[in-house]
Formats: C-alpha cells, structure tokens, sequence
C-alpha cells in the first residue's frame, strides 16, 4: 500500500505540471482560439494556419509535414489570408460588439480607423521637412497596436482577505489579462464622450493619444503602476 | 538581389500606371485619358459646387486628398460628344444617367456640370432632389403657395437654391445682358418690372424668402423664353430626378396630410423644366436608388426607378448607364489612392480589393479608408 | 484395533502428504482468479473460465457475496446462450426470408434485410428496430473481483476502481522505469537510433467511452483528464519508445483526411472547359452547390447575382477566401446557387465549396497548405437548442437568493 | 488427487476431520481448516448444507408463511412460441401472406427496437409497441415479389406495336392521367393517396385561338407550365379515385368551353390594366409625335385621335424606336432591352452612337 501511496504522487505532480508554457507573443496568442470548455470540435482538432507567412515560416521549420496529418478547424468567419487581417483588429470588433452586431461593430472600428488615416494624412501634409514626414505613422493599424501596446498594465492589484482586513495586493498580470484590460480601458475611455461626438471620432482620438503615450488610458495604466508601487508593502500577502 | 529586383520592378511598375492627365479641360478630352483623373480648379470648384453638388463622402476626400481630381470616364465623355453634335435648333434632348449605388453618376454629372461651365452654358443645377422632397430636419419650412391653389412651397430651400444658381452663374448673370421678358407684381409694393435684369429677380427671390419658390416658377419660364430666343444656352442637371416621381415625399401638412411630389411647387416648376418644348438646351438627369425610399430599390434601371409616369414624361431620353470600373479605371483609381496616401501595403492586395469591392468605386473607397 | 489403529494413522499420513500440495495449488488456483479478474475481461473468456467455478463452488465454503455472483453469472451465461441460439435461428430464417443462401448470409445482410423489411424513418439511428449478435446488444460485465472467503484479488479493490487505478499506477511505474533508463543512457553516453523514436501523430488517446468500455469501469471526467495527463507525460519522455506497446494499446488511429486529398477529376463541357460542381455545401442553415469553371477571368456568380450578392464586407472576404489563398482568384469562374441561413452561414457554404471543388485545380502542396488552413474542413457547427426552464440554450436565470 | 479423496466414506473422512483438527489446532489459526474442509466429498457437503445456512428462522406461530405460499396460484403451461416451431427452411410467404401489422409470435427473428440509455439492451420483440407502429414488410419478402409476379404473368397482354415511340405515344394520346397505387405496409389495401388523379395536357394540343387561350391561361392561373407547355390538374377532393377522375375530365371540359364563350365585359378592357402595352394608344406616342412636329416646326395642336392615327413610319427611325419602346414595356426592363431602346433614341435624335469601352 505504502509503495501504491508512493506511485500516485508522480502521477498527481504530472496532472499539475504539465501545463504547456505560454508563449510570450500575444499577437500569436490571439491567433489560437482557447475554449475553456469542450466545443463540437474534438481537442485532438488543430487551431487552422491560414495566415501565408505563418506557413512559410512552419515549411522552414520543416513542422508542416507533422501537422499535415492531423485534422484542422475551419477558420472562423472573421478570419481571411488577406494581407489585411490582423488578430488584434478582430479581437477589437469583438470587444467593441454589442447584442451580436458584428456589422456595425466592425463598421466603427473601420470609421475610427478612417478618421485616424484622415488625421494623419493631414498632419502628413502639413509637416514641412521630409524628416518630419517621415515620422508621420499613417497606418492606423500601427497606431492601435502602439496604442495597446502603450496601455497594456505590467502589475494589477488584487484584492486579498487577510483576518477580516482587504489588501490591495500588487501582482503580476497575466499577458491575456493585461491585453483585456487594454482594450477595455481604450473602449471605457472612449464611451465617456458627449452625446454629440460619434464614437468613431472618440476612438480615433484616444487611439491617438494612446498611441502617443499621453490620454486618459496612459494616465490609467501609470495610476495603476503607482498605486501598486504604492501597496508594496502588501506583496507578501499574496503567498501569506 | 532578389528583393532589389522586386523593389525595382514595382517601381517600374507604379510609374507605368499613370493617372494623371493635365488636359483639364473636359471638352478638350477625349478617349485617351479614359480613367485618368484631372484634377478641378479650385476657384472653380467654389463656385460650381460651393452649395452643394458633390457627395458628401466625396468632399471629404476632397479634404484629405487637398485637391479635387475627377476621373474622366467613359458616360461623361459620350454625353460630351452627343452634346457636341446636337442641333441646338430642335427641341433639347434629355440624357438619363443610371447606375447603380455608388457608381459614380453625381460625378459624372460634376464632370458634365464642369463642361457646361467651361462652354459658358447657363448652369441651372439642383444638387440633389431628395434634399426638398425626402429630407425633414426638425424646422421644416413649409407653407401653402398663395399662387398656386392646394399647392405647398418650401421657401427656405428655394432660397438655398436660387444662392447656389446665383451663385453657379455669376459671371453670366453680371453680363446683365439677361432681361426678363414681362412684369412680374409680387404685392402691392413689391415688383420686377418688365427688361429688369435676370440678377434682380434672383435677389427678390433671395431677399424675400417668401416669394421664392414663386421667384424660380417665373425664373424657370424666364430661362425657357430666353433660351427660345438664342440669348443664351441651357444645361439642365438634376441629380436624383425620380423622386418627383415616386408617390409620396416625406413632408406632411400642418394637418398631418401626406405631400405627394406633385404637391409641391417646385415640381411643377422643374416639371415644366424637362419638358422638350424649348430649344438650345441640354438636360442631364439622374435616376439614382438612393432618392427613393427603401422598398422601391430593388432595380437601378431607370423604368423601374421612374415609374411609367415618369417615363412618359421624359420620353425620348438618351439613357447612358454609369458603370463599375474597368480593368484599367480599377489600376488607376488604386494608383491613384496610392499616391494620395489612401491606399498602402503590398501591390497584390488590390486583386484582393477589386473581388470584394466588385469594382464599385464607393466600395473601393470605403474598402480602402481603414487600411 | 491395531490394524484399524495402523490404517488409520497410515490415513493420517497421506492427507498430510496430499493436504501440502493440494493447498499449494489451491494457491494456483486463487492466481488464475487473481489474474482473471485484474485483466478486462472479454465475453468468451469469461465463459470458459466459468464453468470450472461451478463445479468448484459445490466443494468449496463459499461467501455469501460469492454464491451471490455465482448465481447470476449462472443466470447470466444461461441467458447469453440463449440469445446466442436464438440469433443463430433468427439469421437462418431471415435467410429464408430474403431467399438467400443461410450459410453466407453475414451481419451486414442481416442489416440490409432489417432495413428493407422494418423500414423506419426514425431520426435516431439507435432507436431503429435492429438484429444483432447479443455480444454487441448486451453490455459487458465484470468478472467476479473476489475469492470465495469475500477477499478481494485486486490490491486496489477498495478504490472502487481498481482497473483504472491500476492503469494510472502502470503509468506511473513506467515513468519511473524511463526516468532510471534515461538515467543509465545518459551515464554510458550511448545515442539513441532516431528510427526508433515514437510518432503517435496520426492517432489520438482513447475517448472516454472507449475507455470505459475497455476498463469495465466507468471513468469522470476528471479522471479521464488524468489518464490523458499522465499518459502525454509519458509519451513527451525521450525514451518512450521502450513503451510503445503500452502505449499504443490506449491510442485509436485517425480516421485521417486523406479524402479530402482524394481529388475528383473535373467533367468538361461542350467548349471543353473543365468545370467541377460540388454539390452540399453545408454551413448552419445554408445549403446549395458550387460550381468552378477552369479557364475564367474570375468572374463569381451568386444566385445571378455577382459579389454584391452579399452586402457585408466580411462575408464578401470570405467568398473570396480561397481563391486569394490559392491565387486563383484571375484563373477561375464561379458559379454557386444557395438558400436559407443568413448572409454568414451563406457565405461560408460557398467559402467550403470553392475550396473543395479547387481542390481539382490546384497542385499537391497548395492542397496541403489548403488542408492546414482549414478550409477543407467543413464547419459542421449547428444553432444549439433552447433549453426548457432556462432563457438559453447554456444560459440560467439569474440567480435570486430567494 | 482429489477424486480418490472423494470416494472415501463418511466414517473416515469424520475421522480425519476429527484428527487433523487435533493435531494442527492452534489457537487463532482458523485458515488451515477452512482449507480442509475441501477435501470433504459431496455427501458430506449436502449434510452441512442445512448447518451453513446462516438464516435466522422466525418464529411462526400463525403459519403466515405457509398461507401466503398457498395464494400464490401458479399460471398455466404458456404455450410455446408458434415461431419456435418453425422450420428454417419453411415458405415464408404461407406464414406471412398479407400485409399486417407486427406480431411478435409469428415472426421468427430476435428483433429488437427502442431507444434505451447507455448500457442497456434494447427490448425485445415481445411487446414492443414499438414495432408494431413502424410498417413492415414481412409480406412482401423477395421470394414472394417474385412468385406472385410469375403468377400475374399470364394475364398481361402485349404492348402494343405501334406505339413504339415517345413521339407516337404522345400523338395519339395527347391526354396523360397519372394516379399511383400503393402497396402498402399496413392491413388496409387503400392508401388514402391512391384516390388523387392528375391530367396533364399540352396547350398546344387544345388548339385554341390567342383570345381563348388567353382566357383558359387566366382559368387555369398557375396550373399552366410555360417552359413545358402542360397544363397539369390534379384532383383530391373526392374519396374515391373514380371520382377524381370524373371531376378532372369536367375540369379540363369546363375550362375549355369557357374559353371559347366571350362575355359582355370582355370588351372593357383599357390602358390602365396595361396587359399588353400598345404603343399607339400610350402617351409615349403622343411624345414622339410632339416631338417630331416641333422640331420639324410644325404645327402641333394635334388632338388624341389625330395622334392615334399618325403614322410612325413617316418619322424617320420611328419605327425602331416603337418596337423598342414596346419591348422595353412589354418584356420587362434589363440591359438588353435599355441598349436597344439607347440605340434606337439616339438614331431617332440623329446622335452620335454610344462608344464602347476600348
């Protein structure tokens, strides 16, 4: 018995060990679709590469012929090979979405983007020097990741009972967490607007500003930084 | 190497697809320069399109692209040549453009509008009918016609457009060789006496915002005699025309009675307009899907658009259809966006834009604006 | 009374002498049980060995519990023979039935003729009326798990699960065993061969239900999550090859996608143009057939309608998902007709149509590239039902204390 | 080993138990016995049955026991299962001749229906509600199929020889009536489908003239196939077939005398029910005419019957353009017919012809 006793401990500890180590990339991240619960889809079913130069870089690595074999998800609906397709971009409609309203949601991102494209265009052709022009980022795509990039927290602060008292206990974010909030913030910064504006226009606007490392969201995400900073103190209670 | 190669070849590439031309001249343009832009003056564009003539997404690009560039397309140009060889002593002729949402036809008409004014036509423009007949902004103005009987007027917008007439035809109107044919008795106090200048009743109609709709009635018949009488030539455009035909606008009475098209004055006033009982003139019309209501645009064909009614009453028309782009208006346009910073990233991505937009230009644009 | 006294101890003599060796293989006989019962046990197996406890169960004092499943693996072996005779019967006269020969008629003849004869609509393939050997009808039992003194044979009995637990600790014994291998390998410095290095690409772990079936036991689902935890820690250990057969006996083979691979060879028209339709493009509630004509200029008809068919910028970007993913796009005409659903379900039907019928038109590689994109894969997701007593078909109410 | 010991009688095998069980007594060894007690023979086991039996008995005083055992009535001998007789090799057609619904006694098969949850066998044939409610087809095995249409042979005449062609089939009979007959699963011989009757005719064969066969086409509305020329009645109303048939052939009848038969308000057809667009009587005209008058200055007073009767032809191109105009009326708007009308306007107002794209 004692020696049963011995054996299970190994097979708990690889219960709980084996945890694939997530990749830092949360761009690829995105990519792959997490299901906390079984879908239609067996497990054993691949996350799709539709991506071109993702493949290219699987042929390098000489890891397409292992995948071959195995069966693949269709890409979901939102997903194209278009060179314009970006993860962070979908992940974005979704947030924006309400009530399943793809169409619209996707229509304002696309308007927000536009306006940006415009605001720029226009500083574009106001900036003098051809250095200056230079400066200019006109892709609006590369100001929302900037911009997310930009606010994305490094610590956040939870809330831990210690003998009736709650601490604010700084931590460490997760990098799916941290990408959440981002955009959250973004989307919450932009909804306090007047009546009047339109959301596009809001959103180009805080994007903008995020983007430039200055705005609500920034100030957001520093405030947060200080107050963990700030709760140092408490750290301790989080293994405690 | 390879890289060097590619960046040199789609060099090559961009500069072999022009999309300019600088004949900016449109009657001097012919079929070569078919899906190259050439770019509007400035002070002209004020003046023809200061009050409305342009698409609202349109004036925006205007904005961001700081220039205003049209394509010259191949309706335009046909309608040109027609123009062209028309005998002005036979009754006008009536142009219908059709096309589908977003395929251009306000554009062309811009086009056409901008030859008129180069070929020192009188310009009577109305920038979109639906604006009177279908648009109801919170204060409306709307009153009976004193001289119509069960007629209704829209005095502030007749004004707005008496402005832009005046203000589209200013170097004819200073000539002042423009004289209204008989007297016109507003009130007891007020009238426009018989050989006043055409300018003096378009600023009574201005002035006196209650006559306008009256005003452009009499400046219509006045446009007519002097066109009968070779004083001067005529170039009709009117975007958006079936909505005088179809059966309802979305005005209502104070009594909350509906307003059919016919009810309104400034129908009857541009109704007798497209008639072809006058001479030395050209009409342009455009049936456009979007100037009636959502459950008659199933068709953008202009029998369907017009109704019978109205099919009648511009019988015979030339009908010239507005298009998608071509293969080649397609390169140009992108190349065009290119270089108005509009449209980036790798070249084999516009294969992809042109399936999805189907070559329709306001898709391609809207397609092109996030990226 | 000497002699009856001599007899007597010479009696005595000989059962000490006997009663050594007969205990001793009574001990034998105690290890059959052992292993009988710790292995999963099959239908004919577990007949034969039953006999031999029948009779053994008259000479021996049996537990209460034993005499127990004595009597019902009696009853039960009685009544599977009956039902054994009884298909045997039921086939040859259905045989006669159809007018074929009994000696060749197979199981699949048996299904046909059910079919033909009951025929039923019924939407649930299980509920319609069958015919099949009661090996497959009636589910298996476990052998007895105890001596006749009530003992149990297994050391895990008292889990209630032995066999599974006994999977897990096999598992784990053989873990250890790969680790002190390893050990031994990397002290002589000896390279493994690289042909003997184990693929199990290809082929998956057991379901749950195979599982089950295969332990005689029922698993949760936490517990499968385990065996699949345990056993992929297994196999990622670099001398798991060693294993192999252990291994491979927990894993079933793919019913790979090698069919979508299989291309059909496109039909040519009166201009000799090749064209392939595919009919049964499924996605949601749409449905229609899609029709790709080689030398084309990239022309895409939808219900007479081009692209402007669908409105909406996505579902236009997946119409034209695969044709920009093979570079097709300038090369071939399409031509698709579909109904129902809405404009995504649509336009994803026609995105797995295009794709499956290019399959003709495209080379091996971009077939590949294909099938690890997905869009060979047919998104076979269905609306989920409403559920009774709550607003969705995963949403509750909201919680209300009371 | 064992057997020898089993023939051993039951004075020695007591001894030995007696014996062995001194000799290798030891206090809380109770196993080795346990083991012993193997060697004991089936006699000797059937002694100790009644000893093992652990069973407390109950004390019984008013024999309640043996009153209920006496209630129990034992059912009569069920007689075995008529399929149980069954040879396999027997004529199934005998057994089964006609259509009835399952029974389970008569059917010879392990058959099994039902939906059951995991890890249950489905019920058996014997009352099965569920078997009887699905059809079968136990009468009309292949075997059987095949005999009977042997035995229906010889009243089938030949198909006659001229009628050897589809094209033939149809010129002599032009009419086709279509009515299925069932063989059907259950007792019944009559589906309730077998009663509708369908007629299927050409138009063409009725040879009727354009204002006839206008009306029979607005009779018959959606009956009427124009890809195909049939006009297809189908008749359900009526029990009985005969009856069907009866009303389908007056249908067809009716119809056709009433579109020879012209009404009094036939005659009030006008303009506004625009079923036939006759440029000479639109307003289109009137505009053309008007329009060749004033650009050739003349006078154009003209008044509605003037304008009727003004002759096209004499408008150069005119004639082009009417058929265009009524085209572009008469069969619906769509690109074709706007290039014509186009094409015809233009020639009509001498202009230039429409380029084409290069």
């Amino acid at each position: 018995m004692s020696n049963f006793r011995y054996k299970v401990g190994p097979i708990a500890k690889c219960v709980f060990q084996t945890q694939s180590p997530r990749s830092n990339l949360w761009c690829t991240l995105m990519q792959y679709r997490f299901y906390p619960r079984p879908t239609s889809f067996p497990d054993y079913f691949q996350n799709p590469i539709f991506r071109k130069e993702d493949q290219a870089k699987l042929i390098e690595s000489n890891e397409l012929t292992k995948l071959a074999a195995l069966p693949v998800k269709p890409p979901a609906a939102y997903e194209t090979s278009s060179v314009y397709h970006d993860p962070l971009v979908s992940k974005l409609i979704n947030h924006v979405m309400k009530m399943g309203n793809k169409k619209l949601a996707r229509n304002l991102v696309e308007k927000a983007f536009e306006n940006i494209k415009r605001i720029q265009i226009e500083r574009y052709h106001l900036a003098t020097t051809p250095e200056e022009k230079a400066k200019v980022v006109l892709n609006p795509k590369d100001i929302l990741h900037k911009a997310v990039e930009n606010s994305k927290p490094l610590l956040q602060l939870l809330p831990i009972k210690r003998g009736g008292i709650t601490y604010q206990v700084p931590g460490p974010i997760t990098e799916k967490r941290s990408l959440f909030l981002a955009i959250k913030w973004l989307l919450e910064a932009t909804n306090d607007k007047e009546r009047t504006i339109h959301f596009p226009e809001q959103f180009a606007w805080e994007l903008l500003d995020a983007a430039n490392n200055t705005g609500k969201v920034v100030k957001r995400k520093q405030d947060i930084h200080r107050q963990c900073e700030a709760n140092r103190a408490y750290a301790h209670y989080r293994w405690q | 190497m390879l890289s060097r190669n590619l960046r040199f070849l789609s060099r090559r590439y961009s500069q072999g697809v022009t999309f300019r031309t600088t004949e900016t001249s449109p009657s001097q343009q012919n079929e070569n320069q078919i899906g190259l832009f050439y770019t509007v003056n400035n002070d002209v564009c004020k003046q023809l399109f200061g009050h409305g003539g342009l698409p609202k997404s349109y004036m925006k690009q205007t904005k961001t692209f700081t220039e205003t560039s049209l394509m010259v397309r191949l309706p335009a140009l046909d309608i040109i040549n027609c123009i062209k060889a028309t005998d002005f002593d036979k009754p006008v002729i009536r142009y219908m453009l059709y096309g589908e949402i977003g395929a251009g036809k306000s554009l062309t008409l811009a086009h056409l509008l901008h030859y008129a004014y180069e070929d020192g036509y009188l310009i009577v423009h109305v920038p979109w009918v639906s604006e009177w007949l279908r648009r109801v902004p919170r204060h409306k103005e709307m009153s009976n016609s004193p001289t119509h009987e069960g007629l209704v007027d829209l005095p502030l917008d007749g004004a707005a457009w008496l402005l832009h007439f005046k203000m589209q035809n200013q170097v004819l109107l200073k000539k002042g060789n423009l004289k209204i044919s008989k007297e016109y008795v507003w009130s007891k106090r007020e009238q426009t006496p018989e050989g006043a200048p055409l300018a003096e009743l378009i600023e009574h109609g201005i002035t006196r915002v209650k006559y306008a709709c009256d005003v452009i009635d009499a400046l219509i018949s006045e446009i007519k005699i002097l066109s009968n009488s070779k004083q001067c030539k005529t170039f009709v455009a009117i975007d958006g025309f079936n909505t005088f035909f179809y059966p309802l606008t979305r005005l209502s009475t104070p009594t909350k009675k509906k307003v059919t098209p016919e009810e309104v004055t400034l129908t009857k006033s541009f109704m007798e307009l497209t008639k072809n009982d006058w001479v030395n003139g050209v009409i342009i019309l455009t049936a456009d899907q979007l100037g009636v209501s959502q459950d008659h645009q199933e068709s953008h064909l202009p029998k369907y658009l017009l109704y019978k009614k109205g099919f009648e009453h511009i019988d015979p028309f030339v009908p010239v259809e507005v298009g998608r782009y071509s293969e080649r208006e397609f390169m140009s346009c992108a190349s065009y966006y290119r270089d108005r910073l509009w449209l980036r990233g790798p070249r084999e991505t516009e294969g992809e834009l042109k399936l999805a937009s189907a070559c329709n230009p306001y898709k391609f644009m809207e397609l092109c604006a996030p990226l | 009374m000497f002699l009856c006294y001599n007899k007597m101890s010479f009696a005595i003599k000989l059962t000490l002498k006997q009663a050594l060796p007969i205990a001793s293989r009574s001990s034998i006989i105690l290890q059959n049980v052992y292993n009988y019962s710790s292995k999963a046990t099959s239908q004919d197996n577990f007949y034969n060995n039953f006999t031999d406890w029948e009779t053994l169960s008259k000479k021996k004092k049996v537990s209460k519990a034993m005499r127990a499943y004595l009597e019902r693996a009696k009853e039960h072996d009685e009544f599977m023979k009956k039902q054994q005779f009884e298909y045997n019967i039921g086939k040859r006269h259905l045989a006669n039935m159809m007018g074929e020969d009994p000696e060749t008629f197979t199981q699949k003849d048996v299904d046909r003729a059910v079919e033909y004869l009951f025929p039923s609509g019924i939407y649930d393939r299980a509920a319609r009326p069958l015919m099949k050997p009661p090996e497959e009808v009636f589910p298996a039992r476990k052998a007895a798990e105890f001596d006749e003194a009530g003992w149990p044979h297994h050391f895990l009995f008292y889990t209630g699960k032995p066999n599974f637990f006994k999977l897990l600790y096999d598992i784990t014994e053989n873990i250890q065993d790969l680790y002190k291998y390893g050990d031994k390998v990397i002290r002589k410095k000896e390279v493994t061969d690289e042909k003997l290095l184990l693929n199990i690409t290809g082929s998956v772990w057991l379901t749950k239900d195979q599982l089950e079936q295969l332990l005689v036991e029922t698993v949760t689902d936490l517990e499968y999550d385990n065996f699949k935890l345990a056993m992929d820690r297994l196999v990622s250990l670099p001398h798991s090859h060693i294993y192999k057969d252990f291994i491979e006996k927990f894993r079933k083979p793919l019913a790979t996608q090698r069919f979508a691979l299989e291309i059909p060879k496109p039909s040519y028209d009166e201009n000799g143009n090749a064209f392939v339709t595919t009919y049964e493009c499924l996605r949601k509630k749409a449905r229609g057939d899609v029709t790709i004509k080689s030398p084309g200029t990239g022309k895409i008809t939808i219900n007479g309608q081009d692209l402007t068919y669908f409105e909406d910028t996505q579902s236009r970007e997946q119409v034209i998902f695969p044709l920009i993913f093979t570079g097709m796009q300038d090369k071939v005409d399409i031509v698709c007709n579909i109904e129902g659903g809405g404009p995504s379900g649509q336009s994803g039907a026609i995105r797995w149509g295009i794709a499956w019928g290019l399959r003709s038109f495209v080379d091996k590689d971009m077939l590949e590239a294909m099938q690890l994109a997905g869009l060979l894969t047919r998104d076979h997701r269905r609306r989920e039902r409403k559920k009774p007593g709550q607003p969705g078909a995963r949403k509750k109410p909201t919680w209300k204390r009371r | 080993m064992y057997l020898i010991f089993c023939h051993k009688s039951v004075i020695l095998n007591k001894l030995i138990k007696m014996s062995l069980f001194i000799r290798n007594y030891k206090p809380g060894v109770a196993y080795n016995a346990q083991i012993l007690w193997r060697f004991n023979s089936t006699t000797a086991e059937t002694v100790k049955q009644g000893e093992d039996e652990e069973e407390f008995r109950v004390l019984d005083i008013l024999h309640k026991k043996g009153k209920l055992q006496k209630r129990v009535n034992r059912r009569a001998d069920i007689q075995p299962d008529r399929s149980e007789k069954m040879p396999t090799d027997q004529n199934w057609g005998n057994v089964w001749p006609g259509p009835r619904s399952f029974h389970p006694s008569s059917v010879p098969l392990p058959i099994r229906q039902g939906y059951v949850p995991k890890g249950q066998a489905p019920p058996g044939k014997k009352a099965n509600a569920e078997l009887m409610k699905i059809p079968n087809f136990l009468h009309l095995t292949p075997p059987v199929v095949k005999s009977q249409c042997e035995a229906l042979k010889k009243f089938c005449t030949s198909w006659p020889k001229l009628l050897n062609s589809e094209e033939a089939i149809e010129k002599n009979y032009p009419m086709e009536i279509i009515s299925s007959d069932y063989c059907h699963a259950s007792p019944t011989i009559r589906n309730p489908l077998a009663r509708i009757v369908t007629l299927r005719v050409k138009l063409s064969n009725l040879k009727l003239d354009s204002r006839a066969r206008d009306k029979f086409l607005r009779l018959v509305g959606d009956k009427y196939d124009e890809k195909t020329d049939l006009v297809t009645l189908t008749a359900d109303r009526c029990p009985v077939r005969k009856q069907n048939m009866d009303y389908v052939n007056y249908l067809l009848t009716a119809c056709y005398h009433e579109s020879w038969t012209v009404e009094d308000w036939e005659t009030d057809k006008c303009l506004e029910d625009m079923e036939y667009y006759d440029f000479d009587l639109n307003p289109s005209k009137k505009n053309l005419v008007n329009w060749y008058l004033m650009s050739n200055n003349e006078d154009n007073n003209l008044n509605d019957e003037q304008v009727k009767n003004f002759d096209v032809s004499k408008i150069p191109n005119g004639v082009e353009y009417k058929s265009a105009v009524s085209e572009l009326f008469n069969e619906g708007e769509s690109d074709l017919a706007l290039n014509k009308y186009d094409t015809s306007v233009r020639k009509l107002l001498g202009l230039p012809e429409k380029k084409i794209a290069n």
